[in-house]
């Protein structure tokens, strides 16, 4: 198989009853880019946070290359999430660590060499368009600049997978579509993508496999689709 | 933060170094003590110089007894108005007729064997009395028993103490970076790579915290030792000698914090490595 | 006057040396809608916490119904906030309480009867549709979920402002125009609503006053204006 | 969190306690022991009775004697006798030719002022000698005051370091929630009505950590009273009585406890309170 990812009839209940997922099937191949859509608390970052194991699935079996991660030992995590790029809805950045020091964070974890990794933070810092606040703290950013920040940790080590929940939500237009550029370069190079957003604009100019989640459940897979929900 | 633990150490070892400070002394003096009660064992005024000789060699053969030492009744006037002080000169007339037998001093091995060796004793021909301070011994040794009970019951408690109070302070300092630890760990790192610096950190925190209290308690051993200790003398007590307690209170200090501080970090990273 | 807002000047160095608004003279009339737009990083918040004072300007004068909170003393400043209602763009929920107490809250700190209270909030939070999520603790919320909360404890006491910093950058567009409805609801009946925003789509349809900010500076002041910066 | 503060408090109280358990009592044993300290003067064996009685009025007279009381030579020697414990025995010797002087006993107002006194006896007639336990008394009362010194500065330090150790405590857990009262504030809360629940959980907090203390404190000082009670009374030591000591301790730990439970948690949230 050349799929990057493989859910069979995954299920997800949080401690409180709360059923956030509820019977995925689904699988996603090497180089795709599937955005994931759908109203607020429908379960996408639910379904995100299960493909690097921040969360169990209840019930089921998730499949990335072609290993169920669902059953994997704890010191193999480490190793699955270092082949994952996350950006994360709330950017999850390490608060006492600089901007350069938060990004190089992701390499230093894969005993990166120190040359390398400092040539290749700036090269990802100038991407997102954050070289000049490099020293700055994340508590001293916009939320938009958190985000790219994020964004730029996500990629920073080259990951065969990225995943991005909402990676446009605090962003302008404009600099929306830089970070859809970033991303369509990377996809280009066969990183496969999944991306959660509510940006209408993209999903339907930027044309990719579109899944629509409802309830904790798919209710649309559609190869070129677009955002659909119209008003 | 970093701060609340090292002085949550300073305190704890503070208090933990100036009570061993005295424990350890009073340990010793105990020992000292103990090692100093003796058995007296009067002899009959009308005894011949060969019984006193087989006698001596007889007390020597209990079981348990270390030396024999003959005190004659001269001797043991002096000791006794030697124990009351500057009175003595009232006594001058006991000097001429003195109402005090001889005696032979017996010293067992261990203290506890006195009373054992005096009931032996008293049973020789030529034997009017045995002393051993009987009552005042037993309760000498309840006592020493009961200091060093309570003594070992509290060091225990102190240190106890200052495990939960450190653990306690440290705890808190890295609860508040729950959400960095879990970041690490969701951006790839291994349980080892987030340990490490929580490692060196409570190592430095321990050492750090040790270092007052290691200088406290050289000032305060110095000052009580050269001020109190030729007072305590005179008493016939002797203090553990200064380097001998600094060095080994500094190193048990030094120990006694790094372990907690590296168990207290480590202890606490624990339940947020399960990400 | 009938000027609800008015700044003179306004600048603001943050500690670390940057410059995040540059003079920024502005008057917004008793029951205006403002939208603030602008690239990331050009100083929307920032602008929109100064007017509740959590922020202090470097220079310059502010008025709120013609107080000049610069030089509020500190035991007024509650009284300042209190009619001001705040959408924070990280969300700001108190962890340990619930949906419910967290709305409740801002009504409780005004001391309002315990009746009122109970029905008010219900009322709010069926409005943001998160009435069914009334016991869950924010930490158990979806992202779009807490933008919610927060929008329902920034409406329910009723301020006569209302400032949103970016209220629907983690909703769907459908959940978006639901905000918007409730906007317009309450701006007609007299609040005034000063709202920073990426929303293209929704700037472009609702038209209001649109103020364009640019390194910290303003750059655009149209009424009835269009989002701009079309790619 | 709650939790943590509260054991904070439970520690600090529990040694606070304890160490104060034994200084309220070794500080009455020490004045007990104090005017319990007498000058001895003795007579001339040749003194007439009126002699005697003048001598008596004499030395009621010289300032700050508060009681004088006639001692006779046999009360002496019976005194002495008993004072060498159950070697008695060995003595009966000397009851039938006793050497000792007969003696009057003075008591001072202040146990001070012995050495004064002792002074101006010793200038009257027919006085033969006069004694305080020269030495000894003197290093008795510069022992109690060193004593009650180093138990004062004792208590003084563990006071400070619970106080310390407590606030550090809240005050970690408390920065915990640091945003927690920023956001309150933020939404329109006066500082009043975010501290006030801070005001009740410090209270609760203290009064709650001050429990296991006092319990604590009731057990062990009644082991130790019906325990030891007996054993000192014989060294004619008396403890603080039972209920006296525990209701005096355990107001002063709640009232301890309820204070730095207060001051340290408004005294934490104060900072937060700044935006
Ligand atoms: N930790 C949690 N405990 C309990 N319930 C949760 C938890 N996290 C999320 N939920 C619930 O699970 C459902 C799905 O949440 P999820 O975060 O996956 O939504 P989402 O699709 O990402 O929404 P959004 O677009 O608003 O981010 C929601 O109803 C939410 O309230
Ligand atoms: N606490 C702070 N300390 C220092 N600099 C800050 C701080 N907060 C923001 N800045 C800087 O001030 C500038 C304006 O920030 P602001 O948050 O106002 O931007 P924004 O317009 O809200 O951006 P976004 O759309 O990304 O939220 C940015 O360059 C940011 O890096
Ligand atoms: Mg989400
Ligand atoms: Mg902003």
């Amino acid at each position: 198989m050349s799929d990057a990812i493989v859910m069979q009839n995954v299920w997800k209940a949080y401690p409180n009853g709360v059923m956030a997922l509820n019977g995925i099937d689904l699988s996603v191949k090497q180089g795709e880019f599937v955005y994931i859509v759908g109203p607020s608390g429908a379960g996408k970052s639910t379904f995100i946070k299960m493909i690097f194991r921040e969360l169990k699935p209840t019930r089921g079996k998730i499949f990335i290359n072609n290993k169920n991660i669902a059953s994997l030992r704890e010191r193999q995590v480490p190793y699955l999430r270092r082949k994952i790029g996350i950006v994360f809805q709330d950017f999850r950045l390490l608060p006492k660590l600089t901007v350069y020091e938060n990004v190089a964070f992701a390499l230093e974890v894969i005993e990166e060499h120190p040359r390398q990794i400092k040539k290749r933070v700036m090269d990802v810092l100038d991407l997102v368009g954050l070289k000049h606040k490099l020293r700055s703290f994340p508590n001293q950013l916009s939320g938009g600049e958190q985000q790219r920040v994020s964004i730029a940790r996500s990629i920073v080590n080259r990951p065969p997978v990225l995943i991005a929940d909402e990676p446009t939500g605090n962003l302008d237009p404009e600099t929306s579509w830089q970070i859809m550029d970033v991303f369509k370069r990377i996809n280009d190079q066969g990183t496969t993508i999944i991306m959660a957003t509510h940006n209408r604009d993209i999903v339907n100019k930027v044309r990719h496999r579109v899944l629509g989640l409802e309830g904790g459940m798919i209710v649309r897979d559609q190869q070129e689709g677009d955002y659909g929900y119209e008003d | 933060m970093t701060f609340a633990s090292v002085s949550a150490v300073t305190v704890a070892l503070v208090l933990v170094g100036l009570f061993l400070m005295v424990m350890f002394n009073l340990n010793k003096i105990a020992g000292d003590i103990e090692s100093d009660v003796e058995v007296r064992v009067y002899l009959d005024q009308s005894i011949s110089q060969s019984e006193q000789e087989t006698l001596a060699t007889e007390l020597k053969g209990i079981k348990n007894v270390q030396e024999v030492r003959f005190q004659s009744k001269k001797e043991g006037l002096n000791n006794l108005l030697e124990s009351l002080g500057n009175d003595k000169k009232s006594f001058t007339d006991l000097q001429k007729e003195n109402p005090l037998p001889n005696a032979f001093i017996l010293k067992t091995k261990q203290p506890e064997q006195t009373i054992a060796v005096a009931k032996k004793a008293v049973q020789f021909p030529n034997v009017t009395d045995v002393r051993y301070g009987k009552g005042t011994v037993e309760r000498l040794f309840s006592f020493i028993r009961i200091a060093r009970n309570v003594g070992i019951v509290l060091i225990l408690g102190l240190l106890f103490t200052s495990v939960f109070l450190i653990a306690n302070t440290i705890k808190l300092t890295i609860v508040a970076r729950r959400s960095e630890i879990e970041i690490m760990k969701l951006v790839g790192a291994t349980n080892a790579f987030v340990r490490w610096p929580y490692f060196i950190e409570g190592l430095v925190m321990g050492v750090m915290g040790s270092i007052i209290p290691i200088v406290l308690v050289m000032v305060v051993y110095r000052l009580a030792y050269y001020n109190l200790g030729g007072d305590l003398q005179q008493m016939f007590i002797k203090l553990i000698p200064y380097h001998t307690m600094v060095t080994n209170l500094s190193l048990l200090l030094v120990a006694i914090g790094a372990l907690i501080g590296v168990w207290g970090s480590l202890n606490s990273v624990r339940k947020f490595l399960k990400i």
